[in-house]
């Protein structure tokens, strides 16, 4: 097992460097020569070339890009442009209000989604499963932005609940999660329902009823283990769904996460504060992402003797 | 009957229907069947896909998956004891403790994510109320029984082959050591040669605890290996039933006899296969008269009209075919 | 049969017996499901908008024409849906928007099928180290999330309605490779390809002609579904201020406009909300009903 | 008539596995005359699919030779190939995956006779299939369902019209019948012989029933882990069977009869993993009279009598 994480570990690096490479490359086209921007109209061409080498927008792509993966790996993003401060510790700064919103997100959304599934799957085409059904439909349809600008309109100006934004306290943090929170909670009841539908048709639950264990555990034991591991399967994709769905909530209720840091950077193009904040993200998702291989072969033996062979 | 072939009866089932409501029309699986077993006697319950052999095995256990399944039925008793009244929480307790069933396919009929020895523990903690760790002990006792070292309690089932597989659902299966068994084509989806060490496994276990058994199949190779009495079923009906010598070797109905004709000779090679012709009729829309007359090689007017029903020939020998109301009539097939 | 031997000459046996097509087996399972025929209706009717709304609406007066006498005005007989900051009715832009939402979910999701079709129905194929390096490089794809993604490209390339379509298909590609290689995955082994081969078929003929065909149902589902997801991810660049540019009437931009009359005016980001809505949720019905009438596991 | 239609000569096919090397096909050779049936006999894993397959180069074979008509088919060029496919062709086990589900009977059975450019006049294409239906005995009115509508046994006659419609030499039956019922079985049995005798075929029958190969062969080859263990003309195999492994096949056959009560030896074990399998006889492990010496080696595969031969050191 320990070599499985290391071979998975090992097998991270390519992947990590591609996708560090594919955003460095994109924001390289974005950026244009921000040099002319930032020396002003009057500059001569010895000041451009010196402050370019300053900038480190010297040399070619490749060399840029292994230049940037050096200090990459010395903990250094490059200085913004706009406001000069060290794109890694403004990064840092913001991440665990991304992280405390995903997290809870998460929480909530499975939390719900799981015995929803189970219950529409266990009661097919009851009036329990056809309404679950009806609102998850909904909810993956509903535009997050929107939702959550409805949430401000009704809980915070008509109700007055909730405030309309910040970061202060638990209560600004409850309509941002309801906003990332219900596409991702619809979605995990429509899987679960489905993996479960499917699970319930299998023969080894003919043979748990013919052994005599009542239909509570046939569900909840037998059933529902085999039934997770799909579910499973989907939650690194949705760890990074959030994470994209952060931004558009941050926006909305300017909270002051990762996804406000890239949109106002990109405002205001600055590239560092992008690639930075890109990269940092992507890899956070990966990683995560093997996270959930690891845990998803505890689950299910048959993967595990895969890896340990 | 004696009294005391009455205290032996096993099984006892009247006038049992099965039927499936679905969307393209009424399955009509098992049409009025009438079955008895005695203590320790072995059944072999024979026909082709879809006669509605299974689905007679899973309305036994009260399986019968509803929606989209309607059982109907007169009587229906294991050990005198009436399964039909009884609550789901009652027929718990009977499931796996007085009837178990052993399916077809060994590899699907193991949870995947249990090890092999949870899995036969879970009927004895359900049942017999042990602690888990004497579950376990016993369960390793059972997998010994079947032919498994102990130590491989812990292995999960997509480590054992097909083989090992089927003897671990036979572990589960005896494990509370039930009166009745229902062996639904145990041996089916395994190579020849496991096939007869399963078939002799069961024999073996089956003499050791007294246990009564229906042996579904569609191989009348194992039937004359394992059974003492036969029913053969066609289209949700029993069409002959008997001894085990009654059916062999004193057959009686046309689709019996096109079972046995449709079989390679193992000592005459050269013979020609006799094929019954056309195919099954459809469940969904079963002829008014004999289902089987629409195949048989020996139909007549009378047949198309109404369904016939079992008729005794001797004490223990019943067929249901209308040829029979001619004292002159018998088919072609003669055992030397 | 004697009146078929008769009239062989006449008929072709094959015209003689009327094939029923897959396609009226699935038409006939998608009648039966309501949810299916509603998102069907819907659906058409939005597209019939779409199209029609050029001939019905005068796009430089009526969409984008200011009338600042008759600004922020909430919804009446004359402005069904009111009027927005610059005293454009809002009806007729929603109206008119749908072209814009329409355009971009399919241009978007039509990039993602052809790359990702060709690219994971190849991988799946032929297999070995191509196989190996299209699923790292999706691997790479999906690691970054397709929010941030697209920004990043629309950034790059700059705003505009085509680049709009571009990022948020290549975002959505990497799904589209990897639904096309698992399907491919599955038909590969079925003996009806060895069958073909058995018979002296060339690969590429075997792709188009067995293949293919077998995989279509699966690959229109998650087509469907996509053009919903799109709509949305179009929706939230547009909201971010980096799609469509102004003064086209897109409903994420109409919202993102809404967004600062929220408190007084309502009703300026409900319309346009709810009509992203109801497409995305007639697609998604659509899809469901397909992806259900195709997968006979689920029938009862 | 006895010419030699099929020569096969020392057919390998090893699977590169993440465990190691698996020995599918290990080293056989056979050779089969026109208008013969060989029926190949064996367990699930003991290689007798992959030979099918290896024959007709549906599978690349690792290494020998395989001579159809004298020509060696394994030097052929991928076109010439399938030019040569016309006279060898294969009937599926599951009549279920072997056809396309998108194709109707006439597409699927018209298919080889537009590939291969038999017959390009559309009408008479049809005319053609329309008498291959009638030869697998299928209504005509069929013509245009698709395969989900009919049952296994019709199915199996569309996949059986599908190899004739080329006018094969060799057909390779994959174990034809295992899937149907008994009644369709004989249904099929019947056909196939009944086409061997009018269209002087030439079958290799791949099956795990001695049965039905009884019933069925000139010839049987008994395979075991990838290599033959015995090969005999059936009468003579079924009469004195030599190998115990062949031996305790035939006692195991399950007999539909009161008859007789037959002694029936059984085999401890199942077949062992085809990967890195030691240098000794591959039965060894399993087999009841395995003495010292059988693991000193592979015992070669060597004629007894006329026609009949064993790989076994205890019995030659």
């Amino acid at each position: 097992m320990y070599r499985y994480i290391l071979k998975r570990l090992l097998m991270l690096i390519p992947v990590l460097l591609g996708v560090a490479f594919l955003i460095f490359a994109i924001m390289d086209v974005a950026a244009g020569d921000p040099v002319y921007s930032v020396a002003g109209a009057d500059a001569t061409p010895e000041q451009i070339e010196a402050l370019r080498e300053k900038m480190g927008l010297n040399g070619s792509l490749i060399e840029r890009y292994i230049r940037y993966i050096g200090n990459l790996l010395k903990g250094d993003l490059g200085t913004s442009y706009i406001s000069k401060l060290d794109v890694m510790k403004v990064y840092l700064q913001r991440l665990p209000n991304t992280l405390k919103l995903a997290t809870l997100t998460m929480i909530v959304a499975v939390g719900m989604a799981i015995p929803l599934g189970i219950t529409a799957a266990v009661h097919q085409n009851s009036i329990r499963d056809t309404t679950s059904m009806v609102l998850a439909l909904i909810g993956l349809s509903m535009p997050n932005f929107w939702l959550g600008l409805l949430l401000i309109l009704f809980f915070s100006l008509k109700l007055g609940w909730f405030p309309t934004g910040g970061s202060e306290g638990f209560r600004s943090i409850v309509l941002p999660a309801i906003t990332v929170g219900t596409s991702l909670a619809a979605l995990l009841t429509r899987t679960t329902r489905s993996s479960m539908l499917d699970v319930l048709r299998q023969d080894y639950l003919r043979t748990a009823r013919a052994k005599g264990v009542s239909e509570r555990n046939v569900i909840q034991k037998h059933a529902l283990r085999n039934a997770l591991i799909p579910i499973i399967t989907i939650f690194g994709v949705q760890f990074s769904n959030v994470l994209g769905g952060s931004v558009l909530a941050e926006t909305v209720f300017a909270w002051p996460g990762v996804g406000r840091l890239v949109v106002d950077a990109i405002d205001q193009r600055d590239i560092p504060t992008v690639t930075g904040a890109l990269v940092m993200t992507t890899m956070l998702v990966t990683i995560v992402n093997l996270l959930v291989d690891l845990v998803y072969a505890f689950v299910d033996p048959r993967i595990k003797a895969q890896y340990t062979k | 009957m004696t009294n005391q072939e009455a205290n032996d009866l096993i099984l006892d089932i009247k006038n049992l229907k099965v039927r499936y409501e679905t969307q393209d029309g009424i399955v009509r699986a098992v049409n009025g069947i009438d079955l008895t077993l005695r203590k320790k006697r072995t059944l072999g319950l024979v026909g082709e896909t879809g006669a509605g052999k299974t689905t007679t095995a899973l309305a036994i256990m009260r399986l019968v998956p509803d929606p989209p399944g309607i059982v109907e039925c007169d009587k229906l008793e294991i050990s005198g004891q009436d399964i039909l009244s009884l609550p789901e929480n009652k027929l718990e307790h009977v499931r796996g403790n007085d009837i178990s069933m052993i399916f077809q396919d060994p590899m699907t009929a193991l949870n995947p994510v249990f090890t092999v020895g949870d899995q036969i523990a879970e009927s004895l903690e359900i049942h017999e109320h042990l602690s888990s760790k004497d579950a376990k002990e016993r369960a390793g006792d059972m997998l010994e029984l079947v032919g498994i070292p102990r130590e491989r309690a812990n292995e999960y089932p997509h480590q054992f082959s097909g083989g090992m597989k089927q003897r671990v659902v036979i572990a589960i299966a005896l494990a509370c050591n039930p009166q009745l068994l229902l062996a639904d084509e145990p041996t089916t989806a395994l190579d020849v040669t496991i096939q007869a060490q399963v078939l002799e496994l069961m024999n073996e276990l089956k003499e050791k605890y007294d246990t009564s058994m229906i042996m579904i199949t569609h191989d009348l190779g194992c039937v004359a290996e394992v059974c003492d009495e036969v029913a053969v079923m066609y289209a949700g009906r029993i069409v002959e039933e008997g001894t085990l010598e009654d059916v062999f070797n004193r057959t009686l109905h046309p689709y019996t006899e096109g079972l046995f004709n449709s079989l390679p000779n193992i000592k005459d090679r050269k013979a020609k296969l006799k094929p019954i012709k056309g195919l099954m009729p459809d469940p969904t829309n079963l002829p008014v008269g004999c289902s089987f007359a629409p195949r048989c090689n020996y139909v007549s007017d009378a047949c198309l009209k109404a369904q016939p029903q079992l008729r005794s020939i001797s004490q223990t020998h019943r067929v249901a075919c209308t040829a029979y109301d001619n004292p002159e009539f018998h088919i072609e097939r003669r055992i030397l | 049969m004697e009146i078929n031997q008769t009239n062989r000459n006449q008929q072709r046996a094959t015209k003689l017996y009327k094939k029923r097509s897959a396609l009226e087996d699935v038409w006939r399972q998608l009648r039966r499901n309501k949810g299916a025929i509603i998102g069907l209706i819907l659906i058409v009717v939005i597209i019939l908008v779409a199209i029609l709304s050029p001939i019905l609406l005068d796009y430089d007066k009526d969409v984008i024409g200011q009338h600042i006498k008759q600004r922020l005005k909430p919804p009446s007989a004359d402005h069904w849906f009111g009027t927005d900051e610059l005293g454009r009715d809002i009806f007729s832009r929603v109206i008119y928007g749908a072209r814009y939402s329409l355009a971009v979910g399919v241009v978007a999701v039509f990039v993602a099928l052809a790359i990702g079709i060709t690219l994971g129905a190849a991988a799946g194929y032929i297999g070995g180290k191509f196989e190996n390096v299209v699923m790292r490089i999706c691997d790479i794809f999906s690691s970054i999330p397709s929010v941030l993604m697209a920004i990043a490209v629309v950034s790059a390339l700059g705003k505009s309605t085509f680049n709009l379509m571009l990022a948020v298909g290549i975002a959505s590609t990497a799904p589209f490779i990897r639904v096309a290689r698992a399907a491919v995955l599955v038909v590969h082994d079925e003996e009806y390809v060895e069958a073909a081969r058995a018979i002296g078929m060339p690969d590429w003929k075997i792709i188009w002609v067995h293949i293919l065909p077998n995989c279509l149902s699966q690959i229109i589902v998650q087509a469907t579904l996509r053009v919903g997801s799109a709509i949305i991810a179009a929706a939230q660049l547009s909201f971010l201020g980096l799609g469509v540019p102004a003064p086209a009437p897109e409903w994420g931009s109409m919202l993102s406009a809404g967004r600062q009359y929220i408190r007084d005016y309502s009703y300026m980001t409900l319309f346009p909300g709810l009509a992203i809505m109801l497409t995305v949720l007639s697609l998604n019905m659509l899809g469901d009903g397909i992806r259900d009438a195709l997968d006979p596991k689920l029938k009862r | 008539m006895s010419e030699t239609l099929l020569d096969v000569r020392n057919l390998k096919k090893y699977f590169k596995t993440s465990r190691g090397l698996l020995h599918a096909v290990d080293d056989i050779s056979f050779s089969l005359d026109h208008n013969k049936t060989l029926g190949l006999v064996g367990e699930s894993g003991c290689g007798k699919t992959t030979t099918g397959r290896a024959v007709l180069r549906l599978i690349e074979p690792t290494s020998g030779e395989i001579l159809f008509e004298g020509k060696d088919i394994c030097k052929l060029s991928k076109n010439d190939m399938r030019k040569q496919r016309k006279d060898m062709q294969i009937i599926f086990q599951d009549p279920f995956s072997s056809l396309d589900p998108k194709k109707t009977i006439n597409q699927i059975i018209s298919e080889p006779i537009s590939e291969n450019k038999i017959i390009r006049d559309k009408r008479k294409r049809e005319d053609r299939v329309l008498e291959l239906m009638e030869t697998v005995g299928l209504a005509e009115r069929l013509i245009n369902t698709y395969p989900h509508e009919l049952d296994g046994g019709r199915r199996q006659r569309i996949g059986i019209a599908r190899a004739l419609a080329m006018e094969p030499k060799l057909i390779v039956c994959d174990e034809p019948v295992s899937a149907l019922d008994v009644s369709i079985q004989a249904q099929i049995l019947n056909l196939l012989k009944e086409l061997q005798e009018k269209m002087g075929l030439t079958y290799i029958f791949i099956t795990h029933d001695l049965s039905v190969v009884n019933h069925f062969s000139d010839e049987i080859m008994i395979m075991y882990l990838g290599q033959i263990v015995e090969k005999a003309p059936t009468e003579e195999l079924f009469t004195n069977p030599i190998h115990p492994y062949t031996k305790a096949l035939l006692s195991a056959i399950p007999v539909p009869s009161l008859l007789e009560k037959r002694q029936r030896i059984s085999l401890k074990g199942e077949i062992t993993s085809p990967i890195n399998l030691p240098n000794e006889c591959r039965f060894a492990p399993r087999c009841y009279e395995c003495v010292d010496h059988c693991r000193i080696g592979i015992p070669p595969l060597l004629e007894v009598n006329p026609g009949h031969f064993v790989a076994c050191f205890e019995h030659v």
